[in-house]
């Protein structure tokens, strides 16, 4: 369908365009992270393109498999032509250091809270971005959850917990519904079998 | 001399007869515990799914008004019992903690469904597993999001508790009926029966 | 180099080859069950069948058959082509073998898997081999389709006990014969053998013996399926919750390729499997050594000791400073024991400061003593780091216990450094020699003499709670994998002499593995063999 | 009578001028108890607003990349809570796309009918939960009511009420019941009564009126840049619907209307949800006709579909199948796709990372009010106070899948 915008971009930014494929009919095209904020420019402005419709910016940790480590992926959609493209841009060394990349806030706003997303989930850091912020963590969160190095049972409490001594007392055999309300009595159940 | 309970909670009024009005005796506890329990004025926590199920026993077919429950409040200050209804993350927590230090005593917590009883299957760097670890809990109502029937059964616990005056941490035991439970399930002595 | 086409891709062979050896070797699966790279070939279970394109110009070899037609619902003539088992076949140079491309092959390996399957119960729930099972795979892989047959399966004899590690269950048995084979070509014990014919046979213990020399848990392991299971890891873990570290057996001194499958969960070690090396074990470990997979949880030193008493690390350490206060007045008066049981590195960190910062002259070397060996695989010598150790020393070759103990006796020192928990000699004169001294100090993972002797003890990891470097007999350095979080107090034994020193006042520097290894790279050079570091060349997980 | 202030000149009163902090949330009746709003006030007047969302970020992607393929069902659903169905076909549809299957006819209209219906309980709630907000509680108990019946044929077939978990990759969890036409038939037609009626309670109210008509207007263009699909996105004008726009499933059979706004106020978002809930009906109706009695419900492939579960506990081809799916996972090729459809709010997408083995490498739900909701900042500024409940309202903010 959207062929054609990936031969526009090969056309015009040459080797700016590392490699395209369009696995599962969903163009992609992995670009060069110095012009992501050109060609999304282009992918905009250039009548052919027209990708007037902001859709999704995200990014994929490939710890330990590539480097540059993250993708940042973006999708956009023209409504008029009826087309779509994913524009890829890998950054980041092995430490998560220097992932960084200019913020698409000028082309499409609404680049705005996905950037934050991606910022606090993986901390690739959009130049240029007006406020880069977390967003679905708390300011005092240390680190990137979704980053593959980030453990997934550590918390980190903004507020000390209370320790629930056994933490199924509540949940024992016994407990529950008075004597006068329940279905029917579970201890005799215990004793026929 | 009859004798007749109030309701369930073993406090018990007795009705003296003999003279045209007759009059009662019971007490004071039990006469306080009798209305606190059927007075709950309600501060709806309210985060995630569960909220659909709180609606749908705010709403007519599940009415919690026929439990003199129903009546919400959206200052802490003026009620009475908290329900904390879905997942609590960690950066709400404080919100609740707070929330629960405003309101004014006697104050019950109901533990609306499984994310808030244990933290449910969110078992992650975002979620608290269990609000007990925030404040203390009265009833637990387990499910994903709990049917109202057992959020009734949940409210009815708790009026039970308060008319005791106990103040042990409850849970709603899931409603198994012993012949469904012999035809469907593969029995594996005792442990099947008392615990699924 | 002579080269056959499999599937169109060119690859070589040997002068000898069978086709599935080669692609084996080129890492092309051609599904089998019978055939293993390491025993002789029985193509029996015809899983390996390949369609041979005849030489050009020659007739391919077509065999006459009755096709079932569901149009005409008849069975009416065709004819295929006659497949060979791949596992026999020699190659020859540009021979053209179809594997996956050939429908015919596809249409024969379904059969044989249905075959299989025809009889097995349905027992993956409580088979240990489930989640490693070939017939697991290949059924996906290969058939995808239920059962024609409708009547009930063959019953066979179940849990029928084989000897002291192993138990058979015929009815999961696929008559592969590898066992047989196995303990007739390699284990030298033609124990095993198979009886009866059709569905019906099954495979026995020779009458009046079991299964009980030295290598009966190798045949659970050729076992492409849950026939035989070893009563040790039976029913206690599910393999798909287990990782593998790559490690070195620790059993002898012939440093057997292992993969040591943990569960990381509880942190508990469940198994060895032998790691193919064919410089050193080829496919196989003798029992002693798969079931010492068990020393990493079993007697262990969970923390340290001051005089008998369990104590904090730092503490332990404390005690040791006083312990060995005017150990730097005379050297002479030092000996330090060094451990044939213990890595490279950890060896290395001791000599490193009983030569270079105390300045001490005289080395022992503790160890376990000599045990049974035999010509297969088993070592006479149990430590798995000898040579390791009497390289890294160099002359003065260090010392036998027995020398330290008559040394003590003739007053010769008043401090003892020790590594490692096992002595070659009798225990008891042991203590009585040692207690008198003014200080003795060891580091050990387990219980034992130098524990049990010594004053101080500081708790050190075993081999799978750490990286190590061990050389076998051969002379052959194999890097060894962390599996388990050390244990209690358990830290690297390196590490302990490392603070040690510090807490002596010497400048013992080394902070992690890295510095160790970065220092001893001398020695490292002048021990490693051919295949040094071979446990780091990346195998296939799965053995054949 | 005449103010008493008359001849007060605003310069003699010494109010203090300097603008004013307000917080609204994260528990606030309003705030759907998962979004804190800081406002900055002169007087009512708001000059600034922060809105700050992750109350309820429960780690949706983290835990994807943690189970199996159809281990993410469960999650999907309490994604967004109000239309479960529509999520779990939405992801099924996006697995599926990468396994390069596609499911039998009849379970795809099992499909567009039972995603209807939760469409139909989605902007019921919005609607409901919207009005009970700017203090109309009885339209509310229409709308909930309405909403059980929806829920009963949803109970019925499911066995659920809310969280269904009932997609699976391939197909569904079983076929439709015995009398599911029938259900849908009886039930559909109840809940327009139901709506009709709390409508009229609404449309035909003053204050529910002034409050929506002109109220947060968002202007086409910048609602496209800034990301917004579905309702309100059409309600700005723009009429993109993913059924119409690039059809899935057998929506490309089905005869209906987007329905359109003029102004972007709250009004249309408003009506255009109702609209829309009547243009459900009419797909609901169509599907059923349409839909095969006969038929499989899931596609044929030992590798994908678990086997029936009494053959699991008999034949040993079935408890291998069954083994392998549970244990290993679907094996899903690896790469990477975007697959997208029309949920509740919107263009739910997901973007799905594979590297071959039967856990997802990278499971990215694009979630389409987490673009809705950064548009309100823009939508209340300038705004008074009162004006921030009908607006955030007509959003149709839902936290579970705002923050993932």
């Amino acid at each position: 369908m959207s062929k054609l915008v990936l031969d526009i971009l090969k056309s015009r930014f040459g080797d700016d365009v590392l490699e395209t494929h369009s696995q599962f009919g969903d163009d992609t095209a992995v670009v060069n992270p110095a012009k992501w904020r050109e060609i999304a420019q282009f992918l905009r402005d250039d009548p052919r393109c027209a990708m007037n419709m902001f859709v999704d910016i995200t990014a994929v940790d490939w710890l330990g498999q590539r480097t540059p480590r993250f993708e940042v992926v973006l999708h956009v959609h023209s409504l008029d032509k009826a087309h779509r493209i994913r524009l890829k841009a890998r950054v980041g060394d092995d430490e998560g250091n220097g992932a960084e990349i200019e913020s698409v806030f000028p082309v499409w706003k609404g680049a705005n809270w996905f950037e934050r997303e991606t910022f606090d989930m993986f901390g690739v850091v959009f130049t240029g971005h007006p406020d880069l912020r977390r967003i679905l963590m708390y300011p005092e969160f240390k680190g990137h959850p979704l980053r593959k190095d980030y453990p997934a049972q550590k918390i980190q409490p903004l507020i000390e917990l209370r320790d629930v001594p056994d933490r199924f007392g509540p949940f024992g055999a016994d407990e529950g519904m008075s004597f006068g309300r329940q279905t029917h009595d579970y201890r005799r159940d215990e004793e026929t079998n | 001399m009859g004798e007749m309970t109030s309701g369930s909670g073993g406090s018990s009024i007795r009705v003296l007869e003999g003279s045209e009005t007759g009059f009662a005796t019971t007490r004071f506890d039990d006469l306080l515990n009798w209305a606190k329990k059927y007075s709950l004025f309600q501060y709806p926590f309210i985060t995630a799914c569960c909220a659909m199920e709180f609606m749908a026993m705010a709403s007519p077919r599940f009415d919690m008004a026929r439990f003199g429950a129903e009546a919400p409040r959206f200052s802490p200050r003026q009620s009475d019992l908290l329900w904390v209804v879905g997942t609590i993350s960690q950066r709400q927590a404080p919100a609740l903690r707070r929330i629960y230090e405003q309101m004014a005593d006697p104050k019950w917590v109901f533990s609306f469904g499984t994310c808030a009883s244990c933290g449910g299957f969110y078992d992650n760097y975002t979620t608290i597993a269990g609000i007990d670890k925030v404040i203390p809990v009265d009833v637990y109502v387990p499910g994903c999001p709990p049917r109202p029937e057992a959020v009734i059964d949940g409210l009815l616990l708790l009026q039970d508790k308060i008319a005791r005056g106990d103040r042990e941490p409850a849970i709603v035991k899931p409603r198994q009926d012993p012949a469904v439970v012999a035809g469907n399930l593969v029995r594996l002595g005792k442990k099947s029966t008392t615990e699924t | 180099m002579a080269t056959i086409k499999i599937d169109g891709r060119e690859i070589p062979f040997e002068q000898g080859d069978t086709i599935i050896r080669a692609a084996h070797r080129a890492g092309i699966d051609i599904p089998h069950y019978c055939w293993h790279p390491g025993l002789s070939v029985a193509a029996n279970c015809r899983m390996c069948l390949v369609e041979v394109l005849p030489p050009p110009g020659r007739p391919a070899m077509q065999l006459d058959i009755l096709r079932w037609d569901a149009e005409k619902k008849d069975y009416v003539p065709a004819r295929k082509p006659k497949l060979i088992p791949s596992c026999q076949q020699a190659c020859a140079p540009g021979m053209e073998v179809l594997s996956e491309s050939s429908e015919h092959v596809e249409e024969a390996r379904a059969a044989v898997q249905e075959l299989l399957l025809l009889n097995h119960p349905v027992d993956c729930p409580i088979c240990d081999q489930a989640g490693e099972c070939r017939l697991q795979d290949y059924w996906l892989e290969h058939q995808r389709t239920g059962k024609r047959m409708k009547q009930e399966v063959v019953h066979k004899p179940k849990g029928v006990v084989f000897g002291p590690t192993i138990v058979y269950d015929a009815e999961r048995c696929i008559i592969c014969t590898r066992c047989v084979r196995f303990t007739a070509e390699v284990a030298q014990d033609p124990v095993l053998s198979v009886r009866e014919r059709g569905n019906l046979n099954e495979i026995v213990v020779s009458p009046g013996r079991e299964l009980d020399h030295d290598y009966t848990l190798m045949t659970e392991h050729v076992c492409p399926v849950g026939a035989l299971t070893s009563s040790d890891f039976r029913f206690k873990a599910r393999v798909w919750f287990l990782r593998s570290a790559r490690t070195v057996c620790q059993g002898c001194s012939t440093g057997c390729n292992a993969y040591l499958d943990y569960d990381p969960r509880s942190n508990t070690p469940h198994r060895h499997r032998p790691r193919d090396n064919e410089a050193v074990n080829k496919y196989w470990m003798c029992d002693e050594g798969m079931l010492s997979y068990r020393r990493a949880v079993e007697n262990r030193l969970l923390s340290g000791l001051v005089g008998g008493e369990e104590a904090s690390l730092d503490d332990a350490l404390e005690a040791a400073k006083d312990q060995l206060a005017g150990l730097k007045d005379d050297p002479s008066r030092v000996a330090i024991v060094l451990s044939a049981q213990h890595s490279n590195e950890d060896n290395f960190a001791l000599l490193k400061l009983g030569r270079t910062f105390i300045g001490a002259k005289d080395f022992y070397v503790s160890g376990k003593p000599l045990g049974r060996g035999d010509k297969i695989l088993m070592s006479e010598d149990k430590n798995p780091n000898t040579r390791g150790v009497m390289q890294l020393a160099g002359s003065p070759a260090p010392k036998p216990i027995a020398a330290l103990l008559d040394a003590i006796k003739a007053g010769k020192y008043s401090f003892v450094i020790a590594l490692g928990a096992d002595i070659e000699v009798d225990t008891q004169n042991a203590k009585s020699a040692l207690s008198k001294l003014k200080g003795v100090v060891t580091m050990a993972a387990h219980d034992g003499a130098l524990v049990q002797a010594a004053h101080i003890v500081l708790a050190a990891c075993a081999w799978a709670e750490t990286d190590g470097t061990f050389v076998n007999k051969q002379g052959l350095s194999q890097r060894s994998e962390r599996a388990l979080t050390p244990r209690g107090e358990a830290r690297p034994a390196w590490e302990l002499v490392a603070r040690l020193g510090k807490e002596l006042g010497y400048a013992m520097t080394e902070k992690t593995l890295a510095d160790v290894r970065r220092a001893m790279a001398p020695e490292a050079r002048s021990e490693s063999g051919p295949n040094a570091g071979r446990a780091d060349a990346g195998k296939p997980e799965v053995s054949a | 009578m005449e103010p008493l202030d008359r001849d007060l000149e605003e310069g003699l009163l010494e109010l203090p001028s300097e603008p004013m902090m307000l917080n609204m949330g994260p528990s606030h009746p309003a705030m759907h108890g998962t979004v804190r709003i800081v406002l900055e006030l002169s007087g009512e007047m708001i000059q600034k607003a922060d809105v700050q969302i992750g109350y309820l970020h429960r780690g949706f992607e983290k835990m994807c990349e943690r189970g199996t393929w159809s281990q993410i069902f469960p999650y999907v659903d309490r994604c967004n809570y109000v239309s479960p169905m529509l999520n779990n076909v939405g992801f099924a549809l996006a697995v599926e796309k990468m396994l390069g299957v596609t499911v039998p006819e009849r379970c795809q209209y099992y499909r567009v009918v039972l995603g209807e219906l939760a469409r139909l309980c989605d902007h019921m709630i919005c609607s409901g939960a919207m009005c009970m907000e700017l203090g109309a509680f009885t339209p509310f108990l229409y709308f909930a009511r309405a909403r059980e019946i929806i829920w009963d044929i949803f109970e019925e077939e499911t066995g659920a009420r809310v969280t269904h978990s009932f997609g699976r990759v391939g197909g569904m969890a079983s076929p439709p019941s015995k009398f599911f036409k029938e259900m849908v038939r009886a039930g559909v037609p109840r809940v327009l009564e139901f709506i009709n009626e709390g409508e009229k309670l609404l449309l035909k109210n003053r204050i529910f009126l002034d409050r929506l008509e002109g109220v947060g207007v968002m202007p086409k263009e910048d609602a496209l840049a800034l990301g917004w699909t579905g309702i309100v996105l059409r309600a700005s004008g723009v009429p993109y619907d993913v059924r119409r726009a690039h059809p899935y499933l057998v929506y490309d059979r089905m005869e209906f209307d987007v329905p359109v706004g003029t102004t972007g106020d709250n009004y249309d978002r408003f009506m255009c949800r109702q609209e829309e809930i009547r243009q459900t009906a009419r797909i609901i109706e169509q599907a059923l006709d349409q839909m095969p009695d006969e038929g499989p419900i899931n596609i044929d492939d030992p590798r994908i579909i678990l086997p029936p579960k009494n053959e699991v506990y008999t034949t040993i081809e079935a408890t291998i199948q069954h083994f392998k799916i549970v244990m290993e996972g679907i094996k899903v090729p690896a790469g990477e796709c975007y697959s997208y459809t029309e949920a509740g709010n919107g263009e739910l997408g997901f973007y799905l990372v594979s590297d071959g083995s039967g856990t997802p490498y990278r499971c990215r739900i694009r979630p389409p009010c987490f673009a809705t909701t950064q548009g309100l900042q823009q939508l209340i500024t300038g705004l008074m106070i009162p004006d921030v409940v009908p607006t955030f309202g007509s959003l149709n903010m839902i936290g579970g899948e705002c923050d993932h």
